[in-house]
């Protein structure tokens, strides 16, 4: 499959359409996707559902993959804090996101791209405005041009298309998967 | 209290000079005398909504744009203006498209508008910030015996109604009886003034006026008090033409603020009353007939 | 695709993944089986088919990396869609399936069933939602189809890492509470108990009975509403198997299906309850000699005591005292006549709240609804013009046993010669409640019917439309209107009442039917006042562990497959805590979560999503990061060993620990983090 | 009488390094004389007078294998890691700059220009009166001279070449090197990819882990020079950002039993994607408050995120870099 390339994404805005990853909690964002789903509620297709039991699952190491495997963006959805199906999953999720926000930032990718937002499974509505107005914001901001320009690298050798891709660093390497 | 930025729009220029010199007039006595946004523009009224909404919402915006740079809220008091820009201020809001593009127009005059002011209208403010204690406490000449019926008008109870309800009305009801007056029921306090079709359609907008001001009369009311400069002008300047139509005795239209100044001893010249068509002696005399 | 390891483009596993793009069973890793997947498509009639291009789905499925084989299918949770792929399972040596079709909610379930039926696994199975969150929710067929191919693929790449699991068991409580003592309480209590089940019912006010006891007759066969269901409260009063708690209220609930712990709290009466008979002697030597207070169940229509019995048919037969309100609370000085008047000594003015812990497998929700409050929509002059009433007070007043003993006058005593009752009062109405609150049409003309009955006044129905869908409400409306009722099709505009009038009011009404405006005057306006949420319903679903839907009823887990259940298991819904509903459906609803509650327990036990986390001994550090994490305390540390372990029984599977864990030696069954890792490649991998 | 058998040729070079991995090496003390005994060295630059041109003649694979340590900063230490991949049968990634991209890799929290403008033009110390900048080559008395070039971004070395092995740390333990050196002599090598250190977190080895408490709330950050220090109680307890529980073993806690928390230079486990955002993950979920303000509050004794949890993988995160605008 062809990984996100720099600087061959689409020349202007107007063209541009964001992948949004949204990790959503099983109980009340992902039942406000399907909500919205049963209401016929539209909204932006860039956005793509990929469910965890309880926000608290959430890695920030998710967030990066997301990023560094080609999202503009990314979209955290729990419980409103009190509301957790876990009790307090979703408290820890705020945790890691406050101090990740702030990485994430340093790093250069504008605040409008990783969103989180407490969306109940009544909320079909909510989850429609913050996808629509998420698509809009990162339309407006571009792709999100993570790579390594490639004339840094015009005389590198062995390197190639590797370059623009972020690799699974070291550490998986020694321990296979286990495909039973 | 947020700092406010007082928006008169074109009206209170114009016509409704009255309301401008009272409302100024009312807000020195309490203390909190009104500085004027500066370099305000047209809100764009309802006209301009309806032919482009993009244009009109980047016209009104400009104005938030401005409070927002003075850190302070918008004191509203025509209803046209109150309606258009807190239609926008929800739309800015509501819309992250729209926002989008009023923010590159803001952008291109070096403007911005985060979303960070809220309109808000005198009733709202004397009823709610500076509260009918310390009104009352500032009353120097009660109108008691003055009969006066309420009268909202149309676009600051809807579509929105922000501050008060949008049936059941009551905030001036609230100020009116904190001067001592009293406020007679007045079932018609939000129904349509006519204005609109006075000028196109007059047999319907005159009927609307009658309706009005005969309910008015019905109940015992010596003043109709108004909050709107397009009602006060419908329903002042046309009750001539009315009473060639209908059975009417001339009825005394008034801006809130002006009874209200009255109330707190302002020279009546000072309030405008004697920009009235319609004369407001009833009013003076019965007031200076008290203070004997 | 993931690279597993971490050097570059020249790494043979690598290659290996990609070579299986090429025959589609390339192994994954050397020394196990092939992966080989099977993708199913579904067309869900044409509602998937219409927004997303499955042809396109499916061919794109086919090229992906290990899949065997790909198909569409019209209904793939038919038989015969079931069938195919325990067939290819058979067949063409399946050890992975993917079914992109609805929500997991929904058949996630039933495609795990399909892939066991196999032989295989049954969560080997992953689930792509491309109706809910696809061909529903997009217009644009392009985008939708492209949207549906990433979460194909997604999922390809996800069921690769699949592990076989197997499900937990628990065993499930036999009791059940029931929360709420109107007609769905008092249904479901009493079918669970003829079961042989114990029921605790437990009920705020201080009698059961709800808003059903505060009727007269009943629509559309205008039986007596206390003659159908005071024998069924006398019934929950007796049977050995229900534990009827008054002015109770559930403050906690903890534990999960099959295990709840629930904490009750009994306010005080002030009475004995196991020695007052309900004579009533205490209330006739009050020291008041006449009600002063309003009396709730009349609605304010009449006045009670400070020491009163809720209602005549009250049930438990007890009275209670409102400390409010008597002197012997407020001063301590009052001459207690009321003590001396008991012979029984049941009045206990030091009684104090209890608290009691409850066990139960259980729960029924059966909280009710509230009316509308007709003063949030003033123009039709509620709490402003005394004659202006809503539906709750005319029934008391149509009531024999109500404040007027049935008779219809105004509050000057005067019957009235003309009346108007406004249908769809908070209800059907952007500013207040969108719904419709299905009740009222019936109910109006119930009352238009007993008014005219009572009255011989005109009586005029201002509706929206006539809404009479149920069995004989047509009839019954076609009845009411040949008894000369006149129905006007309008909104009300205003009401007001006129300057020199005697109370009389002015109703402004568009009739469209004449396409005229209309003045009627009337005596008495009957606002028909909606159902809505009670007030406290975010408290109470907080409490319990639930959700609401947007308007703030409490939320069925599937409007139409399960209209009972909730989200949460084991907790079910009755009656109209979960929307409007008149009495046939709202005792049919109890009747089916008791019905529910029953499968479950005597069931014993239920399975659960095998979905826990446990640690990798060989590979914890012994930092104790997760053990403060766990909300359910499942997570101990073993000193001996330095290492975490998790209780999978305790485990409730949020994956918290998982994510926390800094050494990543946490695996949370299903959710593993590669699985994870490879759907969020999958839904970015650009085709 | 037979001809005896060649020693194995190693080779050992440096590239964007502080020079502490040489150390390091040194630092093994008598131990090095078996190796050196035991192996034929062909390159050490901080050691010994070999050239490229030596290296480049050498037959493709003749290396046994090459220890590699620094990042990956210039287009020369490419071009070296480059020929040495090609002549060696393995290449390992010596040390946390080789293998992670180390403190070197913080540059790439900026561009080119910007360290240029730093190191050249505006440090105090700087005295560059006309701004000369490096540049690949120049004219000076009529000759051509020339200079590495310097790429935007520092990359760890397996980013740049084909990487067997790597033994972690800033610099690697002495203990870390012995054992690896023995696993590579041994004859059974591990699977290519492996880091040649324990595959736990530090707390397995940690003197102060019983210290830690089961039930740790945070509610308050401090930096080592704000606080006395208690000597024996776990450091995260004591609201120091200890990236422990995050890092691989194999140092025996060197940095702790210092007095000092773990800053994580041994890299994160084998399960782990992302160094950072893992100890992000479990040092943020242990802080005691629920709500934004009380949440950032409790943040700001982190005033420098990137550089606390990126202190050596930077140029290996998943992100790699600041985003170049």
């Amino acid at each position: 499959m062809r990984e996100k390339a720099d600087n061959t994404g689409p020349t202007s805005h107007e063209e541009f359409e964001p992948r949004i990853v949204a990790l959503f909690c099983n109980w009340c964002t992902y039942m406000a996707a399907d909500l919205a789903g049963t209401s016929r509620m539209g909204y932006a297709p860039n956005v793509r559902v990929v469910r965890v039991m309880c926000s608290g699952r959430i890695d920030p190491q998710f967030i990066m993959h997301a990023f560094a495997r080609g999202a503009d963006g990314v979209l955290i959805g729990g419980c409103h804090p009190g509301d957790c199906h876990y009790q307090e999953g979703n408290y820890k999720a705020l945790r890691r996101f406050r101090l990740l926000r702030r990485v994430i930032e340093s790093l250069g990718i504008e605040r409008e791209r990783l969103r989180l937002e407490w969306i109940s499974a009544s909320e079909a509505d909510r989850l429609r405005r913050v996808a629509d107005e998420m698509a809009a914001d990162i339309r407006a901001l571009g792709p999100l041009q993570l790579s390594i320009p490639a004339e840094d690298f015009a005389s590198a050798e062995g390197a190639g298309a590797e370059l623009t891709s972020p690799r699974i660093a070291w550490q998986t390497a020694a321990k296979e998967v286990a495909i039973p | 209290m947020k700092k406010l930025a007082y928006y008169p729009g074109c009206s209170l220029k114009g016509t409704g000079r009255a309301y401008d010199e009272s409302l100024r007039a009312v807000f020195e006595v309490l203390g909190e005398p009104l500085e004027e946004l500066d370099d305000w523009n047209c809100c764009g009224a309802t006209s301009y909504m309806s032919i482009d909404k993009r244009e009109a919402y980047a016209l009104a915006s400009r104005n938030l744009a401005l409070a927002e740079r003075e850190k302070a809220d918008l004191l509203t008091p025509c209803n046209a203006c109150y309606l258009v820009l807190e239609k926008t201020r929800r739309h800015l809001a509501d819309s992250a498209e729209m926002g989008h593009r009023v923010r590159r127009a803001l952008d291109a005059v070096g403007l911005s508008y985060e979303g960070d002011v809220r309109i808000r209208h005198p009733l709202e403010v004397l009823t709610r910030d500076v509260g009918e204690e310390r009104i009352k406490e500032a009353v120097k000449e009660p109108l008691k015996g003055l009969k006066v019926a309420p009268y909202y008008g149309c676009q600051i109870v809807r579509p929105y109604a922000t501050f008060d309800d949008q049936y059941h009305p009551q905030t001036m009801d609230r100020l009116l009886k904190a001067t001592g007056a009293k406020v007679v029921p007045y079932p018609f306090k939000t129904r349509c003034c006519g204005a609109s079709q006075t000028g196109t359609l007059p047999e319907v907008g005159l009927h609307l006026v009658y309706r009005l001001l005969n309910e008015a009369e019905a109940r015992g009311a010596d003043v109709l008090a108004v909050i709107c400069p397009l009602c006060q002008f419908n329903l002042d300047a046309y009750q001539s033409q009315v009473r060639r139509e209908y059975d009417l005795e001339p009825i005394p239209i008034l801006y809130f603020s002006q009874i209200l100044g009255l109330a707190l001893g302002i020279p009546a010249k000072k309030l405008g009353i004697d920009r009235c068509v319609v004369s407001a002696n009833r009013v003076l005399e019965r007031r200076a007939a008290h203070a004997a | 695709m993931l690279r597993e390891d971490g050097f570059g483009s020249g790494s043979t596993r690598d290659r290996a993944v990609d070579g299986a793009t090429v025959n589609g069973d390339a192994p994954l890793t050397n020394g196990n089986p092939p992966i080989r997947i099977g993708v199913y498509v579904c067309h869900c009639g044409t509602n998937i088919a219409r927004t997303v291009d499955v042809e396109q789905v499916t061919e794109k499925a086919g090229e992906l990396p290990n899949v065997t084989v790909a198909r569409d299918y019209k209904y793939m949770c038919s038989d015969p869609g079931q069938e195919m792929i325990k067939e290819d399972i058979e067949e063409l040596g399946l050890n992975r399936i993917v079914v992109a079709s609805c929500s997991p909610n929904l058949h996630e379930e039933t495609f795990r069933g399909a892939t066991a039926a196999g032989g295989l696994n049954p969560f080997f199975f992953q689930m792509v939602n491309i109706r809910e969150h696809a061909s529903w929710v997009h217009e644009d067929r392009e985008s939708a189809t492209e949207k549906a191919i990433d979460l194909v693929r997604a999922a390809v790449q996800r069921v690769r890492h699949h592990r076989a699991l197997e499900t937990r068991r628990v065993p499930i409580r036999p009791e059940v509470l029931v929360v709420g003592g109107g007609i769905a309480g008092i249904t479901a209590a009493l079918t669970l108990a003829h079961a042989g089940k114990h029921v605790y019912l437990v009920e705020r006010e201080a009698s059961i009975g709800g808003h059903m006891a505060q009727f007269d007759k009943t629509f559309p066969t205008l039986d007596c509403a206390a003659c159908i269901l005071t024998p069924k409260m006398t019934q929950v009063k007796a049977h050995p198997n229900i534990t009827l708690m008054t002015m109770t209220d559930v403050v906690k609930v903890e534990g999960f299906v099959g295990s709840y712990e629930v904490t009750v709290k009994h306010r005080p009466r002030y009475i004995d309850v196991s020695l007052c008979v309900g004579c009533q002697q205490c209330i006739d030597a009050c020291v008041y000699k006449r009600g002063k207070f309003e009396d709730e169940f009349d609605v304010g229509l009449s006045k009670r005591k400070p020491i009163y019995l809720p209602n005549a048919q009250a049930v438990p037969q007890v009275v209670l005292i409102d400390p409010e309100q008597c002197i012997q609370f407020s001063s301590g000085k009052c001459k207690q006549t009321c003590l001396e008047a008991c012979d029984r000594d049941a009045i206990l003015f030091d009684q104090e709240e209890r608290v009691e812990t409850l066990e139960v497998g259980a729960i029924i929700m059966a909280t009710g609804f509230q009316t509308f409050d007709a003063r949030r929509s003033p123009h039709y002059g509620y709490g402003i013009y005394p004659n202006v009433y809503t539906a709750l007070e005319v029934e008391r007043l149509v009531n024999a046993s109500g404040p007027t003993g049935g008779e219809v006058v105004l509050r000057d005593g005067e019957k009235p010669t003309s009346v108007g009752i406004v249908h769809c009062v908070g209800s059907r109405d952007q500013k207040t409640n969108p719904w419709c609150s299905k009740v009222c049409c019936m109910y109006s003309l119930k009352l238009a019917h007993l008014i005219k009955e009572k009255t011989d006044a005109e009586v005029y129905n201002f509706y929206i439309d006539i809404r009479t869908p149920g069995k004989g409400f047509e009839e019954f409306y076609q009845r009411v209107a040949a008894e000369g009722t006149h129905l006007i099709r309008g909104k009300v505009a205003s009401v007001y009442q006129q300057a020199d009038g005697d109370g009389e009011l002015l109703v402004d009404v568009e009739d469209t039917l004449a396409g005229m405006v209309r003045r009627i005057p009337v005596d008495m306006l009957i606002l028909a006042v909606g159902l809505e949420p009670r007030a406290d319903a975010e408290e109470v679903r907080r409490t319990f562990n639930i959700t609401c839907s947007g308007d703030g009823w409490f939320m069925e887990r599937h409007p139409k497959l399960a209209p009972v259940e909730t989200f949460t298991d084991g907790v079910y819904l009755a009656g109209c805590c979960q929307g409007p509903k008149d009495i046939p459906e709202t005792v049919a609803q109890a009747g089916a979560a008791a019905g529910q509650a029953l499968a479950l327990i005597d069931r014993a036990y239920i399975e659960l999503e095998p979905n826990t986390a446990h640690v990798i001994a060989e590979d914890c550090s012994g930092c104790k990061t997760c053990i403060p994490l766990c909300p359910y305390q499942a997570i101990l540390h073993d000193d001996a060993e330095n290492r975490a372990e998790i209780n999978e029984v305790l485990c409730k599977g949020c994956g918290v620990c998982v994510a926390a864990c800094p050494s990543g030696s946490i695996v949370q069954n299903l959710f593993e983090d590669m699985e994870i890792y490879e759907e969020i490649e999958g839904v970015l991998a650009y085709a | 009488m037979t001809k005896p058998e060649p020693k194995p040729k190693v080779a050992f070079y440096w590239c964007a390094s502080c020079g502490g991995c040489e150390e390091a090496v040194v630092d093994l003390a008598e131990g090095i004389l078996d190796i050196v005994g035991a192996v034929d060295i062909v390159m050490w630059p901080v050691a010994m007078d070999f050239k490229r041109a030596d290296i480049e003649t050498m037959p493709d694979e003749s290396i046994l294998a090459s220890f590699i340590n620094g990042a990956i900063r210039t287009t020369e230490q490419e071009e070296m890691a480059s020929l040495l991949r090609r002549k060696s049968k393995l290449v390992i990634a010596f040390g946390a700059c080789s293998q992670l991209g180390g403190i070197p890799g913080l540059a790439n929290l900026h561009d080119r220009e910007g360290i240029y403008r730093a190191a050249y033009l505006e440090s105090p110390s700087t005295e560059n009166p006309r701004g000369t900048l490096p540049r690949p080559s120049s004219q000076q008395n009529g000759h051509e001279l020339s200079l590495p070039g310097f790429f935007e971004t520092v990359r760890a070395l397996d980013q740049v070449i084909d990487v067997d092995y790597a033994i972690p740390g800033c610099a690697p333990h002495p203990q870390v090197i012995q054992s690896a050196v023995a696993t590579l002599l041994s004859g059974e090598l591990p699977p290519k990819g492996t880091v040649l250190a324990p595959d736990q977190a530090l707390c397995e080895e940690c003197p102060r882990r019983e210290s830690k408490p089961l039930d740790l709330s945070i509610s308050e950050f401090s930096r080592p020079h704000e606080i006395l220090i208690d000597e024996e109680m776990c450091l995260l307890a004591q609201g120091l950002v200890c990236l422990g529980p995050a890092t691989r073993a194999g140092c025996g806690a060197a940095c702790v039993s210092g007095n000092m928390p773990c800053s994580g230079c041994s890299g994160p486990t084998s399960r782990v994607l992302d160094h950072g955002g893992k100890a992000i993950s479990g040092i943020a979920s242990l802080i005691g408050a629920d709500d934004e303000e009380g949440i950032d509050r409790i943040l700001e004794g982190i005033p420098d995120p990137v550089g606390t949890f990126y202190r050596y993988g930077l140029p290996a995160s998943l992100l790699r870099r600041k985003t170049l605008s």
